[in-house]
């Protein structure tokens, strides 16, 4: 009996020593999961999924804070992409995030409207509106990531948001519609 | 040195957790060790009687198996080079019969393991299969589970019927084979037969009452 | 030697760890979607069931049976294999971030595959010896790993196919690994 | 955080650790041959989970992160092997026919998982419930493969019962079909398998009755989409 | 529209072609074959076939899918008919019928059906039934010339539907080992191969009754290899390996190992590396893929006949390898135009 | 590769790997000779008719253009020029259906013929009869003027491809005369009546390129054209030209295949030609390039055949560009009943027409119109049985198959590795397989959908770069506002402290009970910001439209921060008078401390963490100083210091 505790106590205790001695010998800092996470997010900085930016969301997910399933731009594939990564089962979108849209959109600022009040500007996280006090705004198209912050703002409600139309350059072959096999009878 | 005592401090509450915990565990399971040792050695006696009585009830016997038991060794009658058991079964002394695992090497995949029990005439007491791996559905009908054919060899004995008819019917005999399975039955009787031989052969030095030297006992 | 090479052949083949024994299931079933993480999975698995064989081994010969406390041998067991892990876990994870990359992050599940605990338990039910042991820990994790690598393969191939609704996911997976099963039955009697 | 309801629809359909989360597949496939195996084994399990989730609960504040899965481990570890000990001392011979898998309830999935993921997060009722649920599909899972094996293999249920209720239960084997040859397939390795994943697939179809009440036609597949 | 894409000239080839390829060549080995064991070959076909293509509708049915196209692309007569020639000629009427259920259920079904199922339907059927029924399993009836010969049509009824044999003298009376059976077992019991093989069980060069069996399926076999339906590889690798590797263990100890001539023509190895293992569905698909593929079938048959508990193993060697598949076909992928070097 | 570093001599054919023998349907339109298409009342010529940037139109609207006439000018490196195919006027720069496979419409410009088809009085092009004086780079320029593209098929600028380069070593011209798919034969007729073109212009293109060789490969099946070449060879007597016949195989005329077929070496993956010294023209390319600079004609149009078992008459003609189909299909004698399928480009490679108003293009070398017979069925495709057909076929080497499995699950990772885009879309694996599956289409869509996200990630990284690059803006912003502030504050509390240090030590408590709250350790400069905090957070218990208030309650973000507050900013107002949102001190503080509490790990170039480390070692150094007080922290002079010199740090730092 005493021998058994006896050894049991010692076999744990040379344990914990190593253990106490590594944790702190072997600390690793940092965490690279962060930047993969990020790089896989969508980089719209919309902030739907309940975090200010992509990077946020991103750290939340690396620390087990979030779902991967918050990311409405991201879509579906975004969700797949995370789950890939994460080695984690895919989830459907969480609706109270929003629903991905079905076509990309980008703002357009009606210019004749705009009152150039710069809350726009302040507005875009990724600079994509030019303009200064009293003059009136223009996105730029090519930048804009469609997040749709700014719209908001806009005391004159002068954004909208126009879908982006498929061009020779950007359209994509369809994926064949599915095989007999999968077809109902 | 802030590292030093970070060292210092982690392996000391690590240690002292996991101690605490290995201490209490086996604490505990040394009481209950302590308050089932006796129930579970007595278990296993009992377990072991159990399977030994499949081939001899206890009625026919007073005495204590477990204690009353010599190892023996032969491999060719046998079929193992390890020794093996001899359990003695005797009624008010007298000696009533042996139980003993033999081998069976040549089953269809490996070997089989039976228990035999021999009366003290000669005849058989039973005959049980211990371990086999022949193939589920054909050759496992030596198991009393999946058929009788095992505890036809009750009663039998060397000359009954005589030995060269110590066969299964297709080779001539008077032992049932399975439909489709001539090898295990074949290999359970070689192996029966070969224990009842020996025991033939050894009958006096199994039932001395003090165990012998197997070497001995083999060669006389 | 031959004696090594049957209890190879007998633990990678005729009785595989997880499609004949029924260990280290959870592991098979669960990080076997794809095939590089069931690699990884499989070399963890190998280096740290080689290594639970051999430690458990000393443990059992040099502590529990001295002191004849052999009921303590799961907890002690337990207590080696989930320390060794998570010590190799925290020094790979320093040491090597590349190979922790790899290893990493199935380490802490390895602690708890039975299979794991089922070879230092088995070592000690079949008495082997310490090369025994080790050649033991080994093969059965080569079983694993040959099956877990397999099994992924063939899922990744059943993942795109046009499987009924109810069967999708965990049903066919068990499915496929009971024909893998199966099939692994031609393998009985050959040690 | 979960209700007691909550915590108890999880544990025996809705996150049921058998036929969901798919831990403690090792136990669960390879004792079903029989259903009393499956609950010998399954009473066995139930109690550690309950013991583990509830030790585990009340010390989850003082355990550092090193130390965490070693000081789990071996209180589980300790747990199981007392029931070993006495199931030893009491039951035998049904021991003996668990043989390795008492002691590997150790390393079963479910509990450390619940270990992980609930005990060491939330308080001791709520642990014990969750141990208790959780067991209770374990043992569920357990029992309906068991017997399912048994019939299909056997013809009978609760063959052998007496191992686990004594003697007197020795003659509670019912037998389903007389002179029944044996799908011996169903309590050979791969059955255990085969029979886990059908019973997965009909948990499946009924999940997806409940969850569309309307009559669907005998169709158990969707349509077109799936893969496509 | 499903197809927008180039090409847009019609296209030659078909599944059911390809599939009635495989049916007819198999024909003259099934005419040997009921010549020598009688006809219940054809009576397992028929009943093998009628479950297969039941099965099929019915889980077809079930799956929603459309019936007509895979009914008619043949798979499951292919299926039903190499599963029921695996299956011993005298055996009671649910034998070849589970085997078909459980071949197009489990083996093909539940993975979607055609196309898509990892593992060779006809094997998962015939191994089932190995395992779960070896009795039946392993009862064939004497072949004509050997004991008392064919069994007579009646005979065969009245064993598949009553499962009853009284009447012509017993089950013991008409069945026997097959040759590979006999050989492993006579070898078993210290025998040497020629003395196993002294009886009239054995002919020419093998098994009585089936050389002829077995160089009817290879004419088949190399039927299909001349119009293309099957490749050269598979069939090659897996009797070239097979041939090889017994060749060195009968060169080695000609009294313990049976010679590459018996092993070649006695079991199941010219219809399994012509027919079976050439599944393409289930079979590695990267021309080097399947030359490991089809050796790998000719090894473990090798290794199982002699030292594993069966006597024949093509059907286990085939699922095995059919695990293996995917894995091969992920490391053999062949050189890319304008890429150096293989991927290995 | 071991043939790469022989000679090129035509000696030898190679054969390439997988191909299929295909009815060739050749005879239907090879027969007659070529013959001009009239012109058509309009002309619509697509601005992107070639690879590159799409060309700027340098018309408008209204204007008179001649034919020759430079219409739209390039727009970059890889682009060419269009040239105006007939004289009239311009009526429309608009967007119109054009020969594409998505049916999409694209921007053209759209000339109302005259039918007079002046030219342009002064050609813009000099005619340069002999070129040999010329440098290849003034040769490859007037190809360039010329709008000049590759005919065979890619329609890639012509000029770039005469420009190998100051180190590139050219071995050979090759001349893809081979026309493996079946029913076309525009080159099969042009190599037959322009022989001498197309030898005249190897000649030119060997000067450009300085190569010493040219085969010309050409499949057994055009004899006629074999001859005529030969002939034309003959006349100009020039040794370094041979005519190469290799073996009618589809895809024997595949850029890849043909220099594998002729030379026996492997086109690198990724690579292209040149980078083993071979440079590959199609021979009506040839033709075009030489009438080009010797004659001064730009591409305005080309031969191209009209074909089909639906079309009454087919032909070759003479076509301008900017043709509409509909118009040559009328010149064919019509279409018996409604084509099946009507198809631009040849059967194998080419896309169906959804609209036969679409106008003919510099690459267009067919217009094909089916009859059922000759049509695949849309839809009848089986699961794969992997019967490995298609990759005997392959001409790349591919694993058709697998890669349709993974483009089929969308598993775009798994296709590339797969080699997707070595696949040259040709079409064979289809031809063959017996389930009937859209393969190439799958490779297509695969191909588009990785192009496409790659195009989004594009998008992404630009994107985070620019939200990054705003929130260093932002910082520095907010770091210099906070040093200004903490250095107004620091000289207010050292008068205070003095005075009042419980009030002090009061507020330090306060600050480092909410910095450890938040996980942060205790520093000077949190303290100062810390201060602030109480009055910041004033701004999260204003009510708020749950709909928007996401991100104002939980974050740290300054963006998101700003964002809430131009959102609640209404609310506010109106519930809480007092409200200190409005007030930007508060506001840039609780703005910075978030900066702060989020930079804090990042200890690298962030200037505000920057500044607090500087100050955490300046009261390091105090407190191991004797006789500074107990702690530095206690010590309101030294701190002021502390955030001074951080201040200035961070000034530094930030600049
Ligand atoms: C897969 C398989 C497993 C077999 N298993 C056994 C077995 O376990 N025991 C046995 O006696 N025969 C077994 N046999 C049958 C033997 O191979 C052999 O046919 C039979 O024993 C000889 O019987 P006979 O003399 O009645 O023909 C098996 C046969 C096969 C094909
Ligand atoms: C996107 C693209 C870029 C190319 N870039 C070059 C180049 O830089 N230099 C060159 O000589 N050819 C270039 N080529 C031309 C190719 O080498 C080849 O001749 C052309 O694509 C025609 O081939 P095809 O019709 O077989 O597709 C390019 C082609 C493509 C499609
Ligand atoms: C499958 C395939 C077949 C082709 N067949 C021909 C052909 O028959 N004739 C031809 O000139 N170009 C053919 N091409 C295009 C050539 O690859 C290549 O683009 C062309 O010869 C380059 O010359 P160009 O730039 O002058 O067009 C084919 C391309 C592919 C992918
Ligand atoms: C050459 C060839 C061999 C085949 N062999 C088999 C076979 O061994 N077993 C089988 O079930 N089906 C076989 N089939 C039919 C078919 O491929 C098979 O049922 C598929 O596995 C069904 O998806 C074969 C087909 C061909 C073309
Ligand atoms: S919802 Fe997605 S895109 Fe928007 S901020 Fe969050 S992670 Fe970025
Ligand atoms: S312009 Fe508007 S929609 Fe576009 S990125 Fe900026 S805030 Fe978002
Ligand atoms: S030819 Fe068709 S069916 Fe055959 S492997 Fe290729 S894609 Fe599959
Ligand atoms: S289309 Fe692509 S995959 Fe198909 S044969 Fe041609 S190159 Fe190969
Ligand atoms: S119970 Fe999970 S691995 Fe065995």
């Amino acid at each position: 009996m005493l021998s058994a505790i006896l050894s049991m106590a010692a076999l744990a205790a040379a344990f914990g020593v190593a253990l106490g001695y590594v944790s702190v010998r072997f600390k690793v800092e940092g965490d690279p999961l962060v930047d993969q996470i990020d790089a896989v997010l969508p980089q719209t900085q919309c902030g739907q999924c309940s975090f200010p930016g992509c990077r946020p969301y991103a750290q939340a997910i690396a620390d087990g804070e979030a779902e991967i399933n918050q990311c409405p731009p991201g879509g579906e594939a975004g969700v797949m992409a995370l789950a890939d990564l994460l080695g984690r089962d895919p989830l459907p979108l969480n609706p109270e995030n929003g629903v991905a849209k079905e076509v990309k959109t980008v703002a357009v600022i009606d210019e004749d409207v705009c009152i150039g009040c710069t809350k726009c500007i302040q507005a875009c996280p990724i600079d994509a509106i030019l303009g200064a006090a009293k003059q009136m705004h223009t996105v730029i198209a090519d930048e804009c990531t469609g997040c749709d912050l700014c719209v908001e703002p806009c005391p004159v409600d002068c954004i909208d948001m126009v879908p982006i139309e498929d061009t020779t350059q950007t359209w994509k072959w369809p994926f064949p519609e599915a095989d007999a096999t999968e077809k109902a009878a | 040195m802030a590292v030093q005592n970070e060292i210092l401090r982690q392996i000391w509450i690590s240690s002292a957790i996991l101690a605490a915990f290995a201490v209490a565990g086996s604490a505990l399971l040394g009481v209950t060790e302590g308050s089932t040792r006796e129930q579970i050695a007595a278990n296993e006696q009992a377990y072991l009687i159990k399977s030994l009585n499949q081939v001899l009830p206890p009625s026919q016997f007073d005495n204590d198996l477990l204690s009353d038991s010599i190892e023996i060794q032969d491999t060719d009658a046998l079929g193992t080079e390890a020794p093996v058991t001899v359990y003695r079964a005797r009624k008010q002394g007298q000696a009533v019969a042996a139980l003993f695992t033999v081998v069976a090497p040549d089953g269809y995949s490996g070997n089989i393991r039976l228990l035999v029990g021999v009366n003290f005439n000669g005849s058989l007491a039973g005959v049980r299969a211990v371990s086999h791996r022949e193939t589920p559905g054909l050759g496992d009908a030596i198991e009393v589970s999946r058929s009788d054919w095992i505890l036809g060899f009750a009663g039998r004995a060397l000359g009954q019927p005589p030995v060269e008819r110590w066969r299964v019917k297709k080779d001539g005999g008077d032992f049932d084979q399975f439909t489709g399975a001539t090898i295990t039955p074949r290999a359970v009787l070689k192996a029966v037969k070969k224990a009842l031989i020996y025991f033939a052969a050894h009958r006096d030095d199994l039932f001395a009452t003090s165990a012998k030297d197997p070497q001995e006992s083999d060669n006389g | 030697m031959t004696d090594y090479l049957f209890i190879l052949i007998g633990t990678v083949l005729v009785n595989n760890f997880v499609l004949v024994q029924f260990l280290g299931l959870c592991p098979f079933m669960g990080v076997s979607k794809k095939r590089e993480t069931a690699m990884g999975m499989a070399l963890a698995t190998t280096f740290v069931l080689t290594l639970s064989s051999v430690c458990s081994y000393l443990v059992n010969e040099y502590i529990l049976a001295p002191l004849g406390v052999e009921y303590l041998r799961t907890i002690s067991f337990i207590l080696v294999i989930a320390g060794v892990v998570q010590l190799t876990e925290m020094i790979v994870h320093k040491a090597s971030p590349l190979l922790y990359e790899v290893l990493g992050i199935y380490l802490p599940l390895i602690t708890t595959n039975c299979a794991v605990l089922g070879v230092a338990l088995l070592n000690v039910r079949e008495q082997n010896s310490f090369l025994e042991s080790a050649v033991y820990g080994f093969g059965a994790a080569v079983g694993f790993s040959l099956v877990m690598i397999l099994f992924s393969a063939m899922r990744e191939r059943i993942a795109v196919a046009d499987v009924p609704a109810a069967f999708q996911g965990a049903p066919i997976g068990l499915i496929t690994a009971g024909l893998m099963s199966l099939a692994f039955m031609g393998f009985a009697g050959l040690v | 955080m979960a209700s007691y309801s909550d915590i108890a629809r999880d544990g025996l359909w809705k996150n049921n650790p058998g036929f969901v989360q798919l831990l403690g597949l090792c136990p669960l496939l390879a004792v079903s041959n029989s259903l009393v195996n499956a609950l010998g084994l399954g009473l066995a399990t139930i109690f550690v989970l309950v013991t583990s989730n509830v030790i585990i609960s009340a010390i989850r504040n003082w355990v550092q992160p090193q130390v965490r899965i070693p000081v789990f481990v071996m209180v589980i570890a300790a747990t199981v092997t007392a029931i070993e000990l006495i199931m030893q001392a009491e039951l035998y011979e049904l021991y003996k026919v668990l043989g390795i898998f008492i002691p590997l309830i150790t390393t079963n999935c479910i509990i450390m998982g619940r270990a992980e993921a609930f005990a060491a997060k939330n308080d001791l009722p709520k642990a014990l419930a969750d141990g208790l649920a959780q067991g209770l599909g374990f043992s569920f899972a357990l029992v309906l493969l068991g017997a399912m094996r048994e019939v299909l293999g056997q013809g009978t249920l609760l063959r052998d019962a007496h191992l686990l209720f004594g003697e007197q239960a020795r003659d509670w084997t019912i037998t389903l079909v007389h002179n029944y040859d044996g799908f011996l397939l169903a309590v050979l390795p791969p059955g255990a398998f085969l029979g886990l994943g059908l019973l997965i697939a009909l948990k499946n179809v009924i999940d997806r009755r409940l969850a569309q009440p309307k009559a669907q036609p005998i169709s158990t597949t969707d349509t077109a989409e799936s893969t496509a | 529209m499903a197809r927008l894409s180039s090409p847009h000239l019609p296209v030659q080839a078909s599944v059911s072609v390809v599939m009635r390829r495989v049916v007819i060549a198999l024909i003259p080995g099934i005419a040997v074959m009921t010549f020598f064991f009688g006809v219940g070959v054809l009576l397992n076909i028929g009943i093998a076939a009628v479950t297969a293509l039941l099965a099929e509708s019915i889980m077809l049915k079930l799956r929603g899918r459309e019936l007509g196209r895979f009914l008619s692309d043949w798979t499951a007569v292919v299926t039903a008919v190499l599963l029921a020639i695996g299956l011993p000629p005298l055996a009671p009427w649910w034998l070849p019928a589970m085997g078909a259920f459980f071949a197009l259920v489990f083996g093909k079904h539940l993975y979607g059906g055609m196309g898509y199922n990892p593992f060779n339907p006809a094997m998962i059927g015939y191994v089932v039934l190995l395992i779960a029924f070896p009795t039946q399993m392993t009862l064939w009836p004497t072949p004509l010339g050997v004991g008392d010969g064919v069994a007579s049509p009646l005979a065969v009824l009245t064993y598949a539907i009553g499962n009853d044999l009284a009447a012509f003298g017993g089950l013991d009376a008409m069945t026997g080992a097959t040759p590979l059976d006999h050989v492993k077992t006579q070898l078993s019991l210290s025998q040497t191969v020629a003395e196993a093989q002294g009886g009239n069980m054995f002919g020419l060069f093998a098994g009585q009754g089936w050389e002829w069996l077995n160089l009817a399926f290879l004419a088949g076999g190399l039927w299909l290899l001349t119009n293309r339906t099957i490749r050269w590889q598979i069939p090659v690798s897996v009797l070239g390996s097979l041939a090889i590797i017994s060749t060195l263990f009968w060169l080695g100890d000609s009294d313990r190992f049976a010679s590459p001539l018996f092993h070649l023509t006695s079991g199941a190895a010219i219809v399994g590396a012509f027919f079976i293992a050439t599944d393409p569905v289930t079979a590695s698909t990267t021309p080097r893929g399947r030359l490991y593929y089809g050796a790998g079938i000719g090894v473990l048959t090798y290794i199982i006949r002699n030292w594993g508990g069966y006597p024949d193993a093509i059907a286990f060697a085939v699922l095995l390898m059919n695990m293996a598949a995917p894995t091969i076909d992920e490391y053999t992928q062949p050189r890319v135009y304008g890429h150096e070097g293989r991927k290995d | 590769m071991s043939a790469a570093a022989g000679m090129v001599t035509g000696a030898k054919v190679w054969k390439f790997p997988g191909g299929l023998k295909l009815n060739g349907h050749k005879t239907l339109s090879a027969t007659s000779a070529i013959e001009d298409a009239p012109i058509p009342a309009y002309l619509i010529l697509p601005l992107a008719q070639h690879i590159g940037a799409a060309a700027k139109p340098v018309v408008e609207v209204g204007d008179q253009v001649y034919k020759g006439q430079t219409i739209a000018a390039p727009d970059g490196f890889v682009s060419t020029p269009i040239h105006a195919s007939s004289s009239g006027k311009v009526v429309a720069i608009e967007e119109r259906p054009v020969a594409h496979p998505s049916g999409l419409s694209a921007m053209c410009i759209v000339i109302e013929t005259d039918g007079l088809d002046t030219p342009l009085s002064t050609p813009e092009l000099e005619a340069h009869p002999d070129y040999s004086e010329l440098d290849p780079s003034h040769l490859r320029n007037l190809v360039r003027q010329a709008g000049v593209v590759g005919l065979g098929g890619a329609a890639f600028p012509s000029f770039i491809k005469l420009n190998p380069g100051p180190d590139a070593q050219v071995d050979a011209l090759i001349l893809n005369g081979a026309e493996c798919e079946p029913y076309i034969t525009c080159d099969q007729v042009l190599m037959r009546e322009q022989a001498d073109d197309i030898a005249r212009g190897a000649q030119l293109i060997m000067h450009a390129v300085q190569a010493t060789t040219c085969l010309i490969g050409v499949e057994d099946n055009k004899s006629e054209s074999i001859a005529a070449l030969n002939k034309a060879i003959d006349a100009l007597d020039d040794r370094r030209i041979k005519v190469v016949v290799v073996p009618t195989r589809y895809p024997q005329g595949g850029e890849k295949q043909l220099v594998q077929a002729l030379t026996g070496r492997e086109v690198p993956s990724e690579g292209l030609p040149l980078d083993i010294g071979i440079v590959c023209h199609n021979v009506g390319t040839a033709a075009t390039v030489w009438r080009a600079v010797t004659r001064a004609e730009p591409l305005i149009s080309r031969v191209m055949t009209v074909t089909g078992g639906a079309i009454k008459q087919p032909r070759n003609f003479n076509v301008r560009i900017g043709t509409p189909v509909s118009e040559l299909l009328a010149l064919s004698g019509g279409t018996q009943g409604t084509p099946a399928r009507l198809v631009m480009g040849g059967p194998m490679m080419g896309f169906a027409l959804t609209s036969d108003a679409v106008p003919v293009v510099k690459a267009t070398n067919c217009i094909l119109a089916t009859t059922e017979a000759e049509t695949a069925p849309v839809e009848d495709a089986m699961p794969c049985i992997r019967c490995g057909e298609c990759a005997e076929v392959c001409p790349a080497g591919l694993l058709p198959q697998q890669l349709y499995w993974h483009s089929r699950a969308r598993d775009l990772d798994r296709a590339q590795e797969y080699k997707l885009f070595d696949c040259i879309e040709c079409g064979c694996c289809a031809q063959v397989c017996p389930s009937h599956i859209p393969l190439v289409q799958f490779y297509r869509f695969a191909k588009t959908e990785i192009w496409e996200a790659e195009r989004d990630k594009r998008k992404s990284n630009h994107a985070r770069e620019r939200h990054e690059f705003r929130q260093d803006r932002l910082d520095r912003e907010e770091a210099e506002k906070k040093a200004r502030l903490a250095a107004k504050k620091a000289a207010l509390k050292k008068d205070t402290s003095a005075a009042n240090p419980v009030a002090e030590a009061i507020a330090r408590a306060k600050a480092r009970k909410a910095e450890t709250a938040s996980g942060q350790p205790a520093d000077p400069v949190a303290d100062m910001i810390a201060q602030a905090k109480a009055k910041a957070d004033g701004n999260k218990k204003i009510p708020e439209k749950p709909a928007s208030t996401e991100n104002s309650s939980s974050t740290d973000d300054p963006v998101a921060a700003a964002i809430a507050r131009a959102k609640a900013k209404a609310d506010q107002k109106k519930t809480d008078s007092a409200a200190p949102s409005d007030d930007p001190v508060a506001a840039a503080i609780a703005r910075a401390k978030a900066k702060a509490a989020e930079k804090s790990d990042e200890k690298s170039d962030d200037p505000v963490a920057a500044a607090i480390a500087k100050a955490k070692a300046r009261k390091a150094e105090q407190q191991s100083a004797p006789e500074e007080k107990p702690t530095a922290d206690d010590d309101p002079v030294a701190a002021a210091i502390a955030r001074a010199k951080a201040a200035a740090a961070a000034k530094k730092d930030g600049d």
